[in-house]
C-alpha cells in the first residue's frame, strides 16, 4: 500500500463547555493514500464535518484539537501557526463545500474569487491570473469560460456555480482536495455529472479527495475507500466493496439496511376504474412579477397544465428536480395557494372553487406534511397543543382536543407524555411525527406529504416512512407523495407522475415506470440515482408497499 | 438614462406620499392656536386691532380653509411652494438660502458617523466580547443616550469659550468678505462642533449595524471559503467581509435621512446655524404654514434624493440588485 | 430559558439591568423618599449639592428639591417611555402585522403611509403636534408615540413576511385557522423578539425626544419630569450646572440602560451570535 | 416731569444743539474712528422699517439706518432729530414741525416734508402698530414748504405725549420707494434706505445684517464707526457663549439668560446694567378671566395678589433685577408716576381670609378650586413665575394647572378665544400710559387684540379716566388723571402687575459712548466708537 499523504491519529477535538457532549471527535484515525476518493459517511453529528475543517484548521472558536495529530508531508498540521497553516490551504489542500451559493461570495465575479487564489499564493501577473481563469473553468465543462469568469455567483446554475467552485479549489492543483456533501444541495442530474467530474479531475490529475457525505448512494457512485463515522468516532474502515456490500458493525449495517433500494417491490395493480379520492383537473399557476407602473413583467409557469387523480387508498408520487413546481402543485392542492385555472376535486367538492369559509370546513378532509420538521412546527406552542390545534378550529372543546392529541402522540409512536414539551425539546424525527399527528387529528381523508422525509437521516428516514405506510393502510389514507428521491418514490409510491418545468412529462404505475420509463427525462433521472447498480446487500426489505 | 428614468418612476412613485402628508399637515395646523398674525404681533410687542385685521387679510387669513388648500395646491402643481408670512419672500427663495448649512451639516455628520462606524465597528467585531468591545459599544452608547443640546452647549463651553479653539457659533465669519479655500476653511471651522455633536448621536447606529453586520456576514459560508483558499485574516476582512457588511449601513443611510434632519433642529438652535431645522423649527412657532409646508416638501424630496442614491450606491455594492 | 442564560452571560446586558431596575426602585419609592409634590417651593433656589443637608442634590431655579424631583421624575420618564413606547409599537405591529400577512393592496396603502411618516423628520412631526394640541404631558406621550411608530411596524412587516410563508404557518392555514388566529396566535409571538429589541430603542428615543421638547420649553410643567429640569436647567448651565446635568445624567443613564437591556436581548436572541463567548 | 409747550420748544432747541456738537464732555477719552461694532439679535426679523413695525427688535437695527423726528436726550426729554423745532396749537390740534435741512437719503435723494407727510398718513396711521391707535385722529398733514410739515389733528393731543411716542413711532420712510407700491411686500422693508448714519449692506437670514457708515450723514464727522453688524442668534446660552468670545460685543432687552447677567456683571470685561434701556420698563402681569366665577369676585383676586411673596421671586428668581411693582404706571416713569406703594403686600393670613369670606372653603385635599394659567411667554421668567404662582397659590389652597403653549397659542387662547383663568406674561410701558398700557384697561377692544383687555372686565369710571388723560393738553391735569385712574384699577384689580422691571443689557467696555440715553438701543450710534 502506498504511504498516505494525509494521515489522521488519534484525532480528539473538545467542545467549548455548556455543548451538549465533551468532545466531538474522539481518537480519530484515518489515512489518506495518493489517488483514492476516500469517503467519510455518517449522519448528521457524526463528526464527518468537524474532521474536514480540523485538518483545514478551520475549526470554530472555542473548539479545539486536544489529541493526536494530523501528518501532512511530514509535519503535524496541528503544529503549525496561522501562517504557515495559510501557505497549506489553498494551495496543498483545496476544499470545496455543499452549498455553492452561500459558499460564493455574492457580490464579486467568479473570474476575481478564482483568481484570489493565485494573488494569495503566487507572484502570477494579473494578464497570467486573467489567462488562467477562463482555462481552469474550462477545465470543468463551464460552457463560455470567459463570460463565466465575469458573471456573478447568482448569475449561474447551481452545477455551474459548484463547477467554478470546484475550479477554485484546484487552481493550483492541490494534493488533496476536501469536498464536504458538494452535491446535497444539487439535483440529481447535477449530482451526476458534479461527481462525474469530480472523478474525471481526481483521476487526471492524481489528487487525493477526501469526500464527506451522508449518501450512501454517492459512496456507491465514487468511492475507492470508505470510513463511516459514529458519534464522533470512526466504527468501520475499509474498501468501498467491502464495506458496502459485507458491512462488519451493526452500525453499518443499520445504515446499509435503511437504504431504499431503487427497485420497487412488487405490489398490486391499481385498477384502471379505481373510485379516486383527488382529482386535479388542468390546473395552472403563473407567478407573475409586476415591475414599478407594471412595465417589465415576467412571468413564471410553475404549474403548466396539469391533470392527475388519486386513487383512492393510493400513494401517487410527484417526482421531480428543484423548480419542477412539485411543491408549488402541493400547495395548489391544499389551496395554500390559489390556481388561475383548472378544478380540484375531493370527491364531489372543487377545491380551487370554494371560497375562503367554505375552504375553512373542507379542510378537515385534506392535510398536509410538510418537509421541514423545523420550520414546521411553531417553536412557542406545545407538541400538544399543536396537534390539538386542529380539531380546536374546527370545533372540538380543546380540553377533548388536548386529550385527542396525547391519544395520538401514542398513534405515531411518542410518548404520550410529550405533549407538554415544546418542539425544540424533540429530534428531528420525532417533530415530524409530530407533524403527521397535527396533519392527521382532524381525520383527513386524503393526505399531502410534501418531502416529508428528505431532512431527516437516512436511518430516521426509514422509520418515519414505515410509519407513513403503516398509518395510511391503518387509516384508509390516500396520499399524494412529493419527493425528489427517485429511491424513496420507489419504495413507498403506487403511481408516479414526473414533472418538469412545471408540467407532467410522465405519469404511470411505479413498477412500469422503474422498468420502462418512456420519456426521455424519466430517463436521464433514473441513470443520475448515484450508486444506481448497488443494491444493498439487506435480505428483507424494511419497507413494505400497501 | 436608465437612471434617470428610474429617478423619476421613485420620485412619482412617492408623490402620493407627498400629496397625503402636505394635505394632512395643512389640515393639522388648522387647529393650531393662533395664526401667524398671533405669531407677528407678539414679535412686534404688540398692535392694535386695525392692524392686524389689515395683516390678516394681506396674507389671505380671513379666507376659508378649504379655499386656502385649494389655493395651495394649485400654485404647488405649478411648482410655486408660496409666499412666507414672516420672512417676506417666496417660500423658495428663504428654504434655498438656509439648505447649505443644514446640507453640509447632514452631510458632514453622516460622513463622520458613517465612518467613525464603520471603522470602530469593525474594530469591535473583531475584538466582540472582550473589553474592547464592551468599552467601544458602551462609550457609542453614552454619546447616543446624552441629550445632544447638552453635548452641544457644553462643547460650546469647554471649545469655544475655555479654549477658543472653534467659534461659539454661527455658519462663517460674519461679512468677512472671505471667498474660494478660505471661505471654505472658515465655514469648516465653523461647522467642526455642530457637526461632531450631531455625528456623536448617529455614530452609536452605525457602529452598533456595523458590528452586528461584521459579526454576522463573518459566520457566513463564504467566508469559510476566503478562510479555506489560505487568505490571510485581513485579506478575508477587507476583500470579503467588509463589503458585504456594509450593505445594512448603506441601507441606514437612507432610513436616517429623516431623522437627521430632525435632529438638526436642536444642534441648528445651539449653534445658530441659519439652517433648514431651525427654520422648521421657528415656522412652526410663527404657524408660517406656507413656510413650514415647503421645508416638508424640500426634506421629503431630499430623504428620496437620499435614499435613490442609496439605492444607486447599493446596486453599485451588491451585483444582485441589478439583474 | 436559553436567552435568560445567554442574556445573563453579558455583563453590559446585567449592568444595565441593574441600572433600569435602580431606576424603577426609584420610580417606585418616590412617595416614600420624598412626599408631598416635588414641584413645591422646598427652599431657596439653587443652592449646590451638598451644601444643605435638606438638599443633598441641590435646589433648582425654582426652588424644587432636585432629589425629590429626580425621584419623581423618574415615574415620570418611566411612564414617558413605557406608554410611548407602547403606543408607538401597538400602531408599528398593528401595521406591520397587517401589511405584511396580507400583503398586495393593503400592504402597499399601509406602507405608503408608514413612509409618508417616516420621510417627515420625527421631531418636526412632534413640534407640530405639539404646536397643535398643546403640551399637556398625556399628549406629549401620544405624540411622541404617533411619531415613532414608522420604523416598528417596517420591522414587523420584514419579519411578517418571512414568517407568513414559513411551515407553521402554512400548517395552522391548511388546518383551517382564520386569519386573525394565524397573526396573533401563530405569527406574532415569533415575530416579537427583534421587535420587542426595538421597543428599546423606541424607548430611548422616546426619553430624549421629551427631553429635547422640554429644552424648547414646550413639555407639560405640571410634572416632574427630568426634560424639564433639563429645561429650567438650561437658563443657568453656565453658573448653575448641576441643575441640567443631574437630570441630564439621570437620562443618560435610563437610556443607556433601556439600550443595553436592548443589546444584550438583541444578543440573546440573535441566533446568529449563539454559541460565541 | 412736566414740561409746558414752550419749555419743551426751547429744550428741544437746546438740546438739538446738543445733539448736533459732539457730546464732548461724555467722551473724555478721543473718539477713534473705524472698527466694527456687533449686536446681538435674538430673533429673526421680517421687516426692517421702523415705520410698519414696533418693537425693539426692529429698533435695534433700524434706528441706525432710519431716523425719527425726534429722539430722547440723556435726560429722556425729546430732542429733534429729522425735526428742528415744533410748536401746537393752543387748542391742541395742530403741531408744527420744522424739518431738518440738507438731508439726503441713502440713495442721494433729498429727505422732504413729503417724506414726514406719507409717512405719517401712509404707514404709522395704516400699518404701524401702537401707531394707528397714536394717529388715529391724524386728519392730514400739510407741507407748506419742504421743511415743513403740519399734523391736523380731530381731536386735541397732548404734546407730551406725542413728542414721547414719536421717539418710537415717528421714524419716517422714503415716499419715493413707497409710494404706489404694495407697502407690505416692498423690497426697501429688507433692504432699507432711509436717513440715518448707517447704510444697509446686508441681510443674510438666519444669520446677520451689515450696515456701513454712511459718509454723506448730516452730522458731520459722524459716525466714528465703519460698521455695525448684527448677528442673529437665538439661543441665549449660545449668545452669551458669543459675547465671552467676542464674537458679539452688546447684547441688549434682556436677551441672555438672568443667571448668565449674573455671572457676566463679576466679569470686568463687560457692563452689565440697565444704563440707557430705561425708557422701557415692563412688568410680569397676572391676568384675571373675570367671566370665571371665582375671579369675578375682587376679593378672590386681591387674595391671589396677597398670597403670592413678589420680594421672594425677585430677590431669587429674578436675581434681585426688579422691584415689586405699584401699579400699571412704573416708577420709573417720571412724569407720571403717582408715587404709591405696592399696594398688595405679601400676607397669606389675609389671603386665607380673603378666600373664606368670598365663600370659598378648603374642599377635599384642602383645595379650594382649580384655575387655568396659560404663560404667555415673552422672556425666560414667565415660566418661573407661571410655577411661582401655581406653588404660591397651593398654599392658599388654589390648584393651578399651567397650561403650556408657544407664544401664537398662547396670544390666541388668552386674547382670542378668552379660554384661561389666569395668565401671564410682560406687560411694557412705553413713557407714556396711553402708548400701551391703558389698552390693558379699557373696554372694548375688539376681540383678538393681544396685550388687551380681554379679561370681561369693564369699569365705566375707567374707560372715562383714561378718555379723559389722552386728550388732556395740561400736564398736570393729566398727571393726576393717570394717578386716579392707578388708584382705581388698583383698587378693582383687573389684572395685577407683579413686578416692575427694566430690561438688562450686556456691553463689552471697549465700547465706548454706549447706552447715554434712555433708549440707546433703539437709537442711532453716531457717536459710537470702539476702542480697540
Amino acid at each position: 500500500m502506498t504511504p498516505p499523504l494525509l494521515s489522521i491519529g488519534d484525532l480528539t477535538v473538545a467542545l467549548p463547555r455548556g455543548a451538549d457532549r465533551p468532545f466531538a471527535l474522539e481518537r480519530v484515525a484515518l489515512d489518506l493514500v495518493p489517488g483514492e476518493i476516500h469517503c467519510v459517511v455518517g449522519e448528521s453529528g457524526s463528526g464527518k464535518s468537524m474532521t474536514a475543517m480540523a485538518v483545514m484548521g478551520l475549526l470554530a472558536e472555542g473548539v479545539e484539537a486536544t489529541e493526536g495529530r494530523i501528518d501532512f508531508r511530514g509535519c503535524d498540521l496541528l503544529r503549525l501557526d496561522e501562517a504557515e497553516m495559510r501557505k497549506v490551504r489553498g494551495r496543498e489542500i483545496g476544499m470545496i463545500f455543499q452549498e455553492p451559493m452561500t459558499a460564493l461570495n455574492p457580490l464579486r465575479t467568479i473570474g476575481d474569487q478564482i483568481g484570489e487564489m493565485f494573488r494569495a499564493h503566487t507572484d502570477l501577473s494579473g494578464p497570467e491570473i486573467a489567462k488562467r481563469v477562463p482555462a481552469l473553468l474550462a477545465d470543468v465543462h463551464i460552457p463560455d469560460p470567459a463570460a463565466a469568469a465575469r458573471a456573478y455567483p447568482h448569475e449561474l446554475s447551481g452545477g455551474q456555480r459548484q463547477r467554478a467552485m470546484i475550479a477554485m479549489a484546484l487552481a493550483l492543483e492541490p494534493a488533496i482536495l476536501i469536498a464536504d456533501e458538494p452535491t446535497t444541495a444539487l439535483d440529481v442530474t447535477t449530482q451526476a455529472q458534479i461527481l462525474a467530474l469530480i472523478r474525471e479531475l481526481q483521476e487526471r490529475r492524481g489528487t487525493a479527495v477526501l469526500f464527506i457525505t451522508h449518501d450512501f448512494g454517492v459512496v456507491a457512485e465514487i468511492a475507492t475507500r470508505v470510513t463511516v463515522m459514529q458519534n464522533g468516532r470512526v466504527v468501520e474502515q475499509g474498501a468501498a466493496d467491502d464495506v458496502l456490500d459485507r458491512p462488519q458493525h451493526p452500525y453499518t449495517k443499520a445504515l446499509i439496511a435503511a437504504v431504499p433500494s431503487l427497485e420497487p417491490p412488487p405490489r398490486p395493480r391499481l385498477a384502471a376504474s379505481h373510485e379516486a379520492a383527488l382529482t386535479i383537473d388542468h390546473v395552472s399557476k403563473t407567478y407573475g412579477r409586476r415591475g414599478l407602473f407594471g412595465a417589465s413583467k415576467r412571468v413564471v409557469h410553475a404549474v403548466r397544465d396539469v391533470s392527475l387523480s388519486l386513487p383512492r387508498g393510493a400513494t401517487l408520487g410527484i417526482v421531480g428536480e428543484s423548480g419542477s413546481g412539485k411543491s408549488t402543485l402541493a400547495r395548489l392542492i391544499v389551496r395554500l395557494l390559489d390556481p388561475d385555472r383548472g378544478a380540484i376535486r375531493l370527491g364531489d367538492v372543487d377545491i380551487a372553487a370554494l371560497s375562503r369559509r367554505a375552504l375553512r370546513a373542507q379542510t378537515r378532509h385534506i392535510q398536509m406534511v410538510f418537509q421541514d420538521p423545523h420550520a414546521s412546527l411553531n417553536p412557542r406552542h406545545k407538541a400538544g397543543e399543536l396537534v390539538a390545534q386542529g380539531l380546536i378550529v374546527h370545533g372540538t372543546p380543546r380540553k377533548a382536543a388536548l386529550a385527542r392529541a396525547a391519544e395520538l402522540f401514542a398513534l405515531v409512536g411518542l410518548d404520550p407524555a410529550g405533549v407538554d414539551r415544546y418542539p425544540h425539546e424533540f429530534s428531528g424525527g420525532q417533530r415530524q411525527r409530530i407533524g403527521l399527528a397535527r396533519a392527521l387529528a382532524v381525520g383527513p381523508e386524503v393526505l399531502i406529504a410534501d418531502e416529508p422525509v428528505s431532512a431527516l437521516d437516512v436511518s430516521v428516514q426509514a422509520q418515519v416512512l414505515d410509519l407513513l405506510v403503516r398509518l395510511k393502510t391503518e387509516l384508509g389514507l390516500s396520499m399524494v407523495f412529493i419527493t425528489h428521491d427517485l429511491r424513496v418514490a420507489a419504495q413507498i409510491c403506487d403511481r408516479i407522475a414526473v414533472m418538469r418545468n412545471g408540467e407532467v412529462v410522465e405519469i404511470a404505475d411505479t413498477v412500469d415506470l422503474f422498468a420502462a420509463p418512456r420519456h426521455p427525462y424519466t430517463r436521464a433521472l433514473l441513470a443520475a440515482v448515484p450508486g444506481r447498480h448497488w443494491i444493498p446487500p439487506v435480505p428483507e426489505r424494511r419497507i413494505v408497499g400497501a | 438614462m436608465r437612471i434617470v428614468l428610474l429617478a423619476l418612476r421613485r420620485l412619482a412613485a412617492s408623490l402620493p406620499t407627498l400629496l397625503v402628508l402636505l394635505v394632512g399637515l395643512f389640515v393639522l395646523l388648522q387647529f393650531a392656536p393662533g395664526d401667524t398674525v398671533d405669531a407677528l404681533m407678539a414679535q412686534m410687542g404688540g398692535g392694535d386691532p386695525a392692524a392686524a385685521d389689515e395683516l390678516r387679510r394681506f396674507y389671505g387669513l380671513d379666507l376659508s380653509v378649504p379655499v386656502r388648500l385649494g389655493h395651495y395646491l394649485w400654485r404647488l402643481v405649478q411648482l410655486d411652494l408660496g409666499y412666507s408670512a414672516i420672512y417676506g419672500k417666496p417660500v423658495a427663495e428663504v428654504i434655498v438660502e438656509r439648505l447649505p448649512p443644514t446640507l453640509l451639516l447632514m452631510g458632514a455628520s453622516l460622513a463622520f458617523a458613517f465612518a467613525g462606524g464603520l471603522v470602530l465597528g469593525v474594530f469591535a467585531a473583531r475584538k466582540v466580547g472582550r473589553w474592547p468591545d464592551t468599552v467601544l459599544s458602551t462609550l457609542g452608547l453614552i454619546f447616543y443616550a446624552t441629550p445632544s443640546f447638552w453635548f452641544g452647549l457644553m462643547g460650546i463651553v469647554l471649545f469655544a469659550v475655555d479654549l477658543g479653539w472653534v467659534p461659539a457659533g454661527g455658519y462663517e465669519e460674519i461679512a468677512g468678505g472671505k471667498t474660494g479655500l478660505a471661505r471654505v476653511l472658515d465655514v469648516a471651522w465653523h461647522l467642526a462642533l455642530p457637526t461632531l455633536t450631531l455625528a456623536l448621536i448617529f455614530l452609536a447606529t452605525y457602529l452598533r449595524i456595523m458590528r452586528a453586520s461584521m459579526l454576522e456576514v463573518m459566520t457566513l459560508d463564504f467566508v469559510r471559503t476566503a478562510r479555506a483558499k489560505g487568505l490571510s485574516g485581513m485579506a478575508v476582512l477587507t476583500r470579503h467581509v467588509l463589503r458585504n457588511a456594509l450593505l445594512p449601513m448603506v441601507t441606514l443611510i437612507g432610513l436616517q435621512a429623516g431623522t437627521m434632519l430632525g435632529g438638526s433642529v436642536v444642534v441648528e438652535s445651539v449653534f445658530a446655524l441659519p439652517g433648514l431645522g431651525r427654520l422648521a423649527y421657528e415656522s412652526v412657532v410663527q404657524r408660517d404654514l406656507n413656510t413650514l409646508l415647503g421645508i416638508v416638501f424640500v426634506s421629503a424630496l431630499l430623504v428620496i434624493v437620499v435614499n435613490f442614491l442609496v439605492d444607486l450606491l447599493y446596486a453599485r455594492l451588491d451585483p444582485r440588485i441589478v439583474s | 430559558m436559553k436567552v435568560l442564560r445567554l442574556f445573563l452571560s453579558s455583563p453590559a446586558a446585567v449592568i444595565g439591568f441593574a441600572l433600569f431596575l435602580v431606576v424603577v426602585a426609584m420610580a417606585a419609592s418616590a412617595d416614600l423618599a420624598y412626599p408631598g409634590d416635588p414641584l413645591d417651593l422646598a427652599g431657596r433656589p439653587l443652592q449646590w449639592p451638598f451644601t444643605n443637608p435638606r438638599f443633598p442634590l441641590g435646589t433648582d431655579v425654582q426652588g424644587r428639591d432636585i432629589a425629590a424631583v429626580i425621584f419623581h421624575g423618574a415615574r415620570v420618564t418611566l411612564a414617558i417611555g413605557g406608554a410611548a413606547t407602547a403606543i408607538a409599537m401597538t400602531i408599528g405591529i398593528a401595521v406591520g402585522a397587517l401589511a405584511g400577512y396580507h400583503g398586495g393592496l393593503v400592504d402597499e396603502i399601509l406602507m405608503r403611509l408608514t413612509e409618508a411618516f417616516q420621510t417627515l423628520p420625527n421631531f418636526l412631526l412632534l413640534l407640530v403636534f405639539i404646536a397643535v394640541f398643546g403640551s399637556d404631558i398625556a399628549t406629549v406621550i401620544l405624540a411622541i408615540g404617533v411619531v415613532s411608530w414608522p420604523a416598528s411596524a417596517r420591522l414587523t412587516r420584514a419579519e411578517f413576511l418571512t414568517l407568513r410563508s414559513r411551515e407553521f404557518v402554512q400548517a395552522a392555514r391548511v388546518l383551517g385557522m382564520r386569519d386573525l388566529p394565524i397573526i396573533f396566535r401563530e405569527i406574532l409571538p415569533n415575530a416579537l423578539p427583534p421587535v420587542i429589541v426595538y421597543a428599546s430603542v423606541v424607548m430611548a428615543v422616546a426619553i430624549l425626544l421629551e427631553s429635547a421638547l422640554a429644552f424648547l420649553n414646550l413639555s407639560d410643567p405640571n410634572v416632574p419630569s427630568w426634560g424639564n429640569l433639563i429645561g429650567t436647567g438650561r437658563a443657568v448651565l453656565r453658573t448653575q450646572w448641576y441643575v441640567s446635568a443631574i437630570p441630564g445624567v439621570a437620562i443618560l443613564i435610563t437610556v443607556l440602560a433601556v439600550s443595553l437591556v436592548g443589546q444584550g436581548l438583541n444578543d440573546a436572541l440573535n441566533p446568529r451570535l449563539k454559541g460565541r463567548p | 416731569m412736566a414740561l409746558t409747550r414752550r419749555e419743551a420748544l426751547l429744550a428741544s432747541v437746546a438740546t438739538t444743539l446738543a445733539a448736533v456738537l459732539p457730546t464732548a464732555g461724555r467722551a473724555a477719552e478721543t473718539p477713534k474712528t473705524g472698527g466694527t461694532l456687533t449686536y446681538h439679535l435674538g430673533s429673526e426679523q421680517r421687516i426692517l422699517n421702523p415705520a410698519l413695525r414696533a418693537s425693539t427688535g426692529v429698533y435695534i437695527v433700524s434706528s441706525k439706518i432710519f431716523e425719527s423726528l425726534v429722539d430722547l436726550d440723556a435726560e429722556g426729554k425729546p430732542v429733534g432729530v429729522l425735526a428742528t423745532s415744533w410748536e401746537a396749537a393752543a387748542d391742541g390740534k395742530t403741531v408744527t414741525f420744522r424739518l431738518r435741512d440738507g438731508v439726503t437719503w441713502h440713495d442721494g435723494k433729498p429727505f422732504t416734508s413729503a417724506d414726514v407727510a406719507y409717512t405719517a398718513l401712509e404707514l404709522w396711521k395704516k400699518y404701524l402698530n401702537y401707531g394707528t391707535q397714536l394717529q388715529q385722529y391724524l386728519e392730514a398733514v400739510d407741507t407748506p414748504d419742504p421743511l415743513t410739515a403740519v399734523f391736523r389733528y380731530a381731536r386735541p393731543i397732548p404734546t407730551a405725549l406725542l413728542l414721547r411716542a414719536l421717539a418710537d413711532l415717528g421714524y419716517i420712510a422714503p415716499k419715493h420707494l413707497y409710494e404706489g407700491t404694495n407697502v407690505l411686500e416692498n423690497p426697501a422693508n429688507t433692504a432699507p434706505i432711509g436717513t440715518g448714519p448707517f447704510k444697509f449692506v446686508q441681510y443674510e437670514r438666519g444669520q446677520f445684517i451689515v450696515a456701513e457708515r454712511n459718509p454723506a450723514y448730516w452730522r458731520k464727522g459722524f459716525p466714528y464707526l465703519d460698521k455695525i453688524v448684527w448677528r442673529v442668534i437665538t439661543d441665549k446660552s449660545a449668545a452669551s457663549a458669543a459675547l465671552e468670545t467676542g464674537q458679539i460685543q452688546i447684547s441688549t432687552y434682556s436677551s441672555l439668560a438672568l443667571a448668565d447677567y449674573d455671572r457676566l456683571a463679576k466679569d470686568p470685561r463687560f457692563e452689565i446694567s440697565s444704563r440707557g434701556i430705561e425708557a422701557n420698563a415692563f412688568n410680569n402681569t397676572l391676568e384675571f378671566n373675570v367671566r370665571r366665577k371665582e375671579l369675578a369676585d375682587v376679593r378672590v383676586r386681591r387674595a391671589i395678589a396677597h398670597a403670592i411673596n413678589v420680594p421672594f421671586f425677585i430677590e431669587n428668581f429674578l436675581y434681585g433685577r426688579g422691584k415689586p411693582a405699584t401699579g400699571p404706571i412704573p416708577s420709573s416713569s417720571a412724569a407720571f408716576f403717582p408715587g404709591n406703594p405696592p399696594p398688595y403686600p405679601f400676607d397669606v393670613k389675609k389671603s386665607e381670609a380673603l378666600l373664606d369670606e368670598a365663600g370659598y372653603k378648603r374642599g377635599a385635599g384642602g383645595v379650594r378650586f382649580t384655575l387655568k394659567l396659560v404663560p404667555i411667554q415673552n422672556g425666560e421668567d414667565v415660566p418661573l413665575l407661571a410655577t411661582y404662582i401655581q406653588q404660591s397659590l397651593a398654599k392658599v389652597g388654589i390648584k393651578v394647572e399651567i397650561q403650556l403653549l408657544d407664544i401664537a397659542g398662547a396670544l390666541s387662547t388668552v386674547y382670542k378665544d378668552w379660554n384661561f383663568d389666569l395668565a401671564t406674561g410682560w406687560h411694557q410701558y412705553r413713557g407714556d400710559p396711553a402708548v400701551s398700557t391703558t389698552v390693558w384697561y379699557r373696554s372694548g377692544s375688539p376681540k383678538g387684540s393681544p396685550w388687551t383687555n380681554q379679561w370681561g372686565w369693564q369699569s365705566d369710571v375707567v374707560d372715562k379716566l383714561i378718555d379723559d388723560a389722552a386728550s388732556e393738553l395740561d400736564p398736570v391735569k393729566r398727571k393726576a388723571l393717570y394717578a386716579e385712574f392707578v388708584a382705581k384699577v388698583n383698587e378693582e384689580l383687573p389684572i395685577w402687575l407683579v413686578t416692575e422691571r427694566q430690561f438688562i443689557g450686556a456691553t463689552w467696555k471697549t465700547v465706548k459712548n454706549h447706552h447715554n440715553q434712555p433708549r440707546w438701543d433703539s437709537s442711532d450710534a453716531h457717536d459710537t466708537w470702539i476702542d480697540a
